[in-house]
């Protein structure tokens, strides 16, 4: 096929781009060619709207051994133990065939983890769909669950928490985001760097088939009317064949013959061995014959861009393929010497005894296009008047009934119930509190880990929205008694060539940046998802925030669920009433206008690190953040979970008793003491300065809010667990 | 007491299972399912997990695998071997115990903590437990029981079924059926009560930090029938 | 050459997948449906072109391994 | 009457599970194994008598539920 302007453009290229590519090559690139730079250039893979940003968010401390750049992130947790984690999105492919789509992504993610020598020990997984009357949201919900479970449970690794929403934004362009950690020795991570001249290059895994070619490139474009066009680029994962590479992967690691390995993502073979030579300032040379492929009369433009999956690229030592081979041999997995590395500084393709490309590897990488993008700054929206009289006739237990069922509050255990949350023998939290806990296996530490966002409050203000995703996950940790130690971001927004969508990802971003600056909390990995949208309709911004801390005596670990009668009840953090975009004046007033919480940074930190140290003293019987919903949906969360009563006191405020109840006022928990150590506690409180106030006592099985108002536990549940039940089975 | 836990490509619970019964004293070896011989073992576990993926029928193709030769005769001469999960199902394709397992009832997956009641302690596994209700865990997407009306009565009149789902109080209920099995069915035996096979993992159970510890006390008890 | 094998449960066998697609399709508007049941069906491609052979080949792998004899049913139902 | 129809994957598309069982099928001694591919069968039973309705009412279903046009074909191969 002869390659010119129109064929460039097909590819998703811009007619600027392909002049560059003909500059920099001197000449016409064959379609092969052409073919590996539109991978290489496109948005997904060379972040080339993103970049510019993502370099302002704080990657380092004293904890990171690995920030963004390899295929995940790392951090240290004593003992010579680290975590890799990292987030992914895969919406589009979730959209349009949602079982495979989300297997494959968390397929793809597992693989980033232990491309690295870690192996996996927890997934989550956050997740956000249309309006629930939507017609197509129901069958996208059952397809995307069932795919996530089906290859998370194939291959043995629990999926401990998550997050799942729905908002209208997401009526024609779902998001699914992933995530793994996985746990490593320190001394054994594995990097994708090459490194050494004539080094053989090796391809393991399953062979390559026609599944996913442009894959990346349509990850980069909006739907629109062609999408129909594109189904046929959905991969169908096989994790079976990925629990075997883990093992023969993680085999291999454990001897001394691997110089570097990169996991086939998107972009496949193209992305994998570019990435390798380019970080080792080296060439490669691939003859294409020696590809393992399902299908016969492949072209070496199939074989460059297919994502077929579960495959891997290594790097070896000279004179150890035998080893390897035997390994990949017992494991019945796909092994073959493909090229080797070179002095060229090009990526060269030999087939049928031909060289059918020949880049300099700088071209693809260094010189890939990289743009500032215009964007619109968003204003802090104005402050809505509260109408009184709307609030007063309202009655708090139908709105604590509401607020409880409705799809953002409800209990997901139809959900995590069909994910294998136990498997591997460690989980010490399962989904339904704030954080999944996992032990690390034979010691007495244990790993949390929360996945978040926010998109109602970033579309309202970018700004906050951003730093406030970052509090959130912050909180979640801390909550279960976890010290915060980095962070993993999986950014979803719209089209970047829109001047709002851009917008709202600069200062997404920079809010990010700022919280997780203030709170120590690095960001060590992620990932970019532009385009989502339908035609001109964008998503609600949505950064997701993937949070990960260290409890290092897993004894010490706190849970919600509310203990034992006559406990007190206290609330940390000052509550002035902020109902502007809470989930209460969104559903109950349908009020949609308004700026998000305040973000105050320096209480967040205060009283966070107040209460683990309130923790650290053994002071706590329970506790959990105030988020969605605000202190009366926290409370009934926790009579729940604990099938425990409180009676409330009568709040000091001035603000109505609503306004108490559900407003969203940020960097705030509920907190569960023993009588005796009020006083040591308030003690504590008080040095920190931290606002705090006793809001009840634990008493049985009834939530008494006042002398009118009463509702048992009983109801509280059926209020909390029916919906997505009944949604569901309809 | 020296116990084997097989692994197949695919398996998930080896390890879990392996923690399991070294804890509670057994000194257990891992088996490659290629190899042609079983170590000298008084127990053999059929571990969870998804062998060959699950593809075509759960289990189906484990059964083929070289070690179960050996594994079936080590069964037919009287040694003891337990299938939990993919290990049960592992079973039932090789007609060591009788049955099958479709997908559950509502199609899902199911993650959660059931209780079973035991039906017969006249057993290496279950004799001189000391409680008739344990809380375990399941976690699987094929456990529905079923066999043919012939083969209920044959399985009822030799006392095979070894526990049945049930509520805390140990009531057998359809309401506290997770999966369609049929009579609540959550493990059975062969005709000879030495291999048994069950969905429930008590391996799952055996520390009070995890979803509870009911395994621990079936391990203990275990090993202490074997010695 | 290839042989076409269809494998289905045995009548008096319960089909929990064949009932939840009749639900489903019920609740779809297909209101006149009285029974759904699912099978496998399998397209394996042998090196044998005696059609008489081949059957043969994949009967037996039918037997041994694609059905569970307890439970289902195997049919050849083409070769080609 | 009842229709039967098959659904397979497209012919690009990778299908683990006939992967898998041809690898079993080889340890098995069934050496002479081209390929094998798996796919669903459903027989359903539907309140029609007249054959040419009845394929099209099933042949709805399949494009509706059965069968994922991403990634699947589906054909009619019986009524009866
Ligand atoms: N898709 C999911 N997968 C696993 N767990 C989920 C999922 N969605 C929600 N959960 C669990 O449900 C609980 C409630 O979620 P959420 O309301 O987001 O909690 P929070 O407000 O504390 O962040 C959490 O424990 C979460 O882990
Ligand atoms: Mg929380």
């Amino acid at each position: 096929m002869l390659v010119n302007e129109k064929v460039a453009i097909e590819h998703g290229l811009k007619v600027d781009e392909y002049k560059k590519i003909c500059n920099l090559l001197n000449r016409t690139p064959n379609i092969t060619e052409l073919g590996i730079f539109s991978a290489m250039w496109n948005e997904h893979c060379s972040y080339k709207s993103s970049k510019l940003h993502l370099k302002k968010l704080p990657t380092k401390g004293k904890k990171v051994i690995q920030g963004p750049g390899e295929n995940a992130g790392v951090i240290d947790v004593e003992d010579g133990d680290a975590i890799v984690f990292k987030v992914e999105s895969h919406n589009h492919p979730s959209f349009i065939e949602p079982y495979q789509g989300a297997a494959t992504g968390v397929g793809g993610i597992m693989r980033d983890v232990f491309t690295m020598g870690a192996r996996p020990i927890a997934n989550l997984n956050s997740i956000h769909f249309g309006s629930p009357q939507h017609k197509k949201t129901k069958n996208l919900l059952r397809g995307v669950v069932h795919g996530i479970g089906g290859y998370g449970n194939c291959m043995g690794i629990p999926t401990i928490a998550g997050q799942t929403s729905f908002d209208s934004s997401y009526n024609g362009n779902i998001l699914v985001n992933a995530m793994t950690l996985g746990l490593v020795k320190k001394n054994k991570i594995f990097y994708s760097k090459a490194a050494g001249l004539n080094k053989p290059v090796i391809y393991v895994g399953s062979k390559t088939g026609r599944d996913g070619i442009h894959g990346a490139s349509m990850a980069s474009a909006s739907f629109d009317e062609k999408i129909e066009d594109k189904k046929p680029t959905v991969q169908v994962g096989d994790p079976f064949t990925e629990k075997l590479l883990l093992e023969a992967c993680l085999e291999l690691m454990a001897g001394d013959s691997i110089i570097s390995i990169q996991d086939m993502g998107a972009a496949g073979l193209t992305s994998s061995s570019i990435e390798m030579a380019s970080k080792g300032n080296l060439g490669i040379e691939i003859n294409l014959d020696k590809v393992p492929c399902r299908e016969s009369k492949m072209t070496p433009y199939e074989i460059m861009l297919s994502e077929s999956q579960e495959r891997m690229l290594i790097v070896l030592e000279n004179g150890k393929e035998d080893i390897a081979k035997k390994i990949f041999d017992k494991w019945n997995l796909d092994f073959a010497v493909i090229g080797k590395t070179t002095n060229s500084k090009n990526i060269e393709l030999i087939f049928n005894n031909e060289k059918v490309a020949n880049i300099p590897i700088n071209n693809l990488v260094e010189n890939s296009p990289t743009y500032d993008r215009k964007w619109k700054k968003s204003k802090l929206p104005k402050k809505n008047k509260i109408k009184k009289e709307v609030v007063k006739k309202l009655k708090i237990k139908d709105v604590l009934k509401k607020v409880l069922s409705s799809p953002n509050v409800c209990s997901k255990e139809w959900i995590w119930q069909q994910y294998d949350h136990t498997v591997m023998g460690d989980t010490i939290q399962k989904p339904g509190g704030d954080s999944g806990v996992v032990r690390i296996h034979g010691t007495n530490k244990a790993v949390a880990a929360s996945i978040d966002s926010s998109a109602v409050y970033c579309w309202a203000h970018p700004l906050t929205g951003g730093k406030q995703v970052v509090a959130e996950s912050w909180r979640n940790l801390i909550s279960v008694g976890a010290t915060p130690i980095a962070i993993t971001n999986c950014l979803n927004f719209g089209s970047p060539e829109k001047e709002e969508n851009m917008g709202e990802f600069v200062e997404c971003v920079q809010g990010i940046g700022e919280a997780s600056e203030y709170l120590k909390f690095p960001v060590v990995s992620g990932n970019v998802s532009f385009y989502n949208q339908t035609k001109d309709v964008g998503i609600k911004p949505t950064p997701t925030i993937g949070g990960v801390g260290l409890i290092k005596d897993y004894n010490k670990m706190i849970t919600m669920n509310f203990k034992e009668n006559d406990n007190l009840v206290l609330i940390l953090g000052k509550t002035e009433g902020h109902i502007d975009q809470s989930l209460f004046a969104r559903t109950i007033l349908d009020e949609k206008n308004g700026p998000p919480p305040e973000v105050n940074l320096f209480n967040e930190k205060n009283n966070g690190e107040s209460l683990l140290n309130l923790i650290d003293k053994n002071l706590i019987k329970s506790a959990h953040d105030i988020s969605l919903g605000g202190i009366l949906t926290a409370i009934a969360k926790m009579c729940i979970k604990g099938d425990k009563g409180i009676k409330l006191k009568r709040s000091k405020n001035l603000i109505n008793e609503i306004e108490y109840f559900f407003s969203e006022d940020q960097g705030r928990y509920i907190i569960e003491i023993n009588p005796k150590d009020l006083k040591e506690v308030t003690k504590i409180l008080n040095k920190n300065s931290v606002h705090h106030e006793e809001i009840g006592v634990i008493i049985d099985k009834e939530l008494i809010i006042n002398e009118k108002t009463k509702v048992t536990i009983d109801e509280l549940k059926s209020y909390n667990t029916n919906w997505l039940t009944n949604y569901m089975s309809k | 007491m020296k116990s084997s836990v097989i692994t197949f490509p695919g398996s998930n619970c080896d390890r879990d299972m392996d923690v399991a019964l070294k804890k509670f004293g057994f000194n257990n070896k891992m088996v490659w399912h290629n190899d042609h011989e079983l170590p000298n073992s008084d127990l053999v576990v059929l571990p969870g997990g998804f062998s060959y993926g699950d593809y075509l029928r759960c289990g189906s193709m484990a059964s083929k695998s070289k070690i179960m030769q050996s594994v079936i005769n080590f069964a037919k001469s009287g040694g003891l071997v337990m299938g939990i999960c993919n290990g049960f199902q592992i079973l039932v394709e090789t007609g060591l115990v009788p049955g099958v397992l479709l997908r559950n009832k509502y199609l899902e997956f199911i993650c959660k903590n059931v209780f079973v009641k035991l039906d017969n302690k006249n057993n290496k596994y279950f004799k001189n437990l000391n409680k008739d209700v344990l809380e375990l865990h399941i976690a699987h997407n094929e456990g529905n029981y079923f066999c043919t009306k012939d083969q209920l009565k044959e399985i009822e009149d030799n006392n095979q079924i070894a526990v049945y789902y049930c509520n805390n109080l140990g009531q057998i209920e359809e309401k506290f059926n997770p999966n369609g099995s049929i009579k609540n069915i959550a493990g059975i035996f062969n005709k000879e009560k030495n291999v048994l096979g069950m969905m429930p993992h008590p391996e799952r159970m055996i520390d009070q930090n995890l979803s509870g510890e009911d395994g621990s006390l079936f391990f203990k008890n275990l090993i202490n029938n074997i010695k | 050459m290839k042989v076409s094998a269809i494998i289905t449960l045995k009548k008096d066998v319960l089909d929990p997948q064949g009932k939840v697609i009749h639900q489903t399709l019920d609740g779809m508007g297909f209101k006149d449906v009285n029974e759904v049941r699912q099978g496998k069906y399998f397209e394996i491609d042998v090196k044998e072109n005696d059609p008489k052979k081949a059957k043969e080949i994949v009967e037996n792998m039918c037997s041994k391994l694609l059905a569970n004899l307890v439970i289902e049913n195997y049919k050849i139902i083409e070769t080609q």
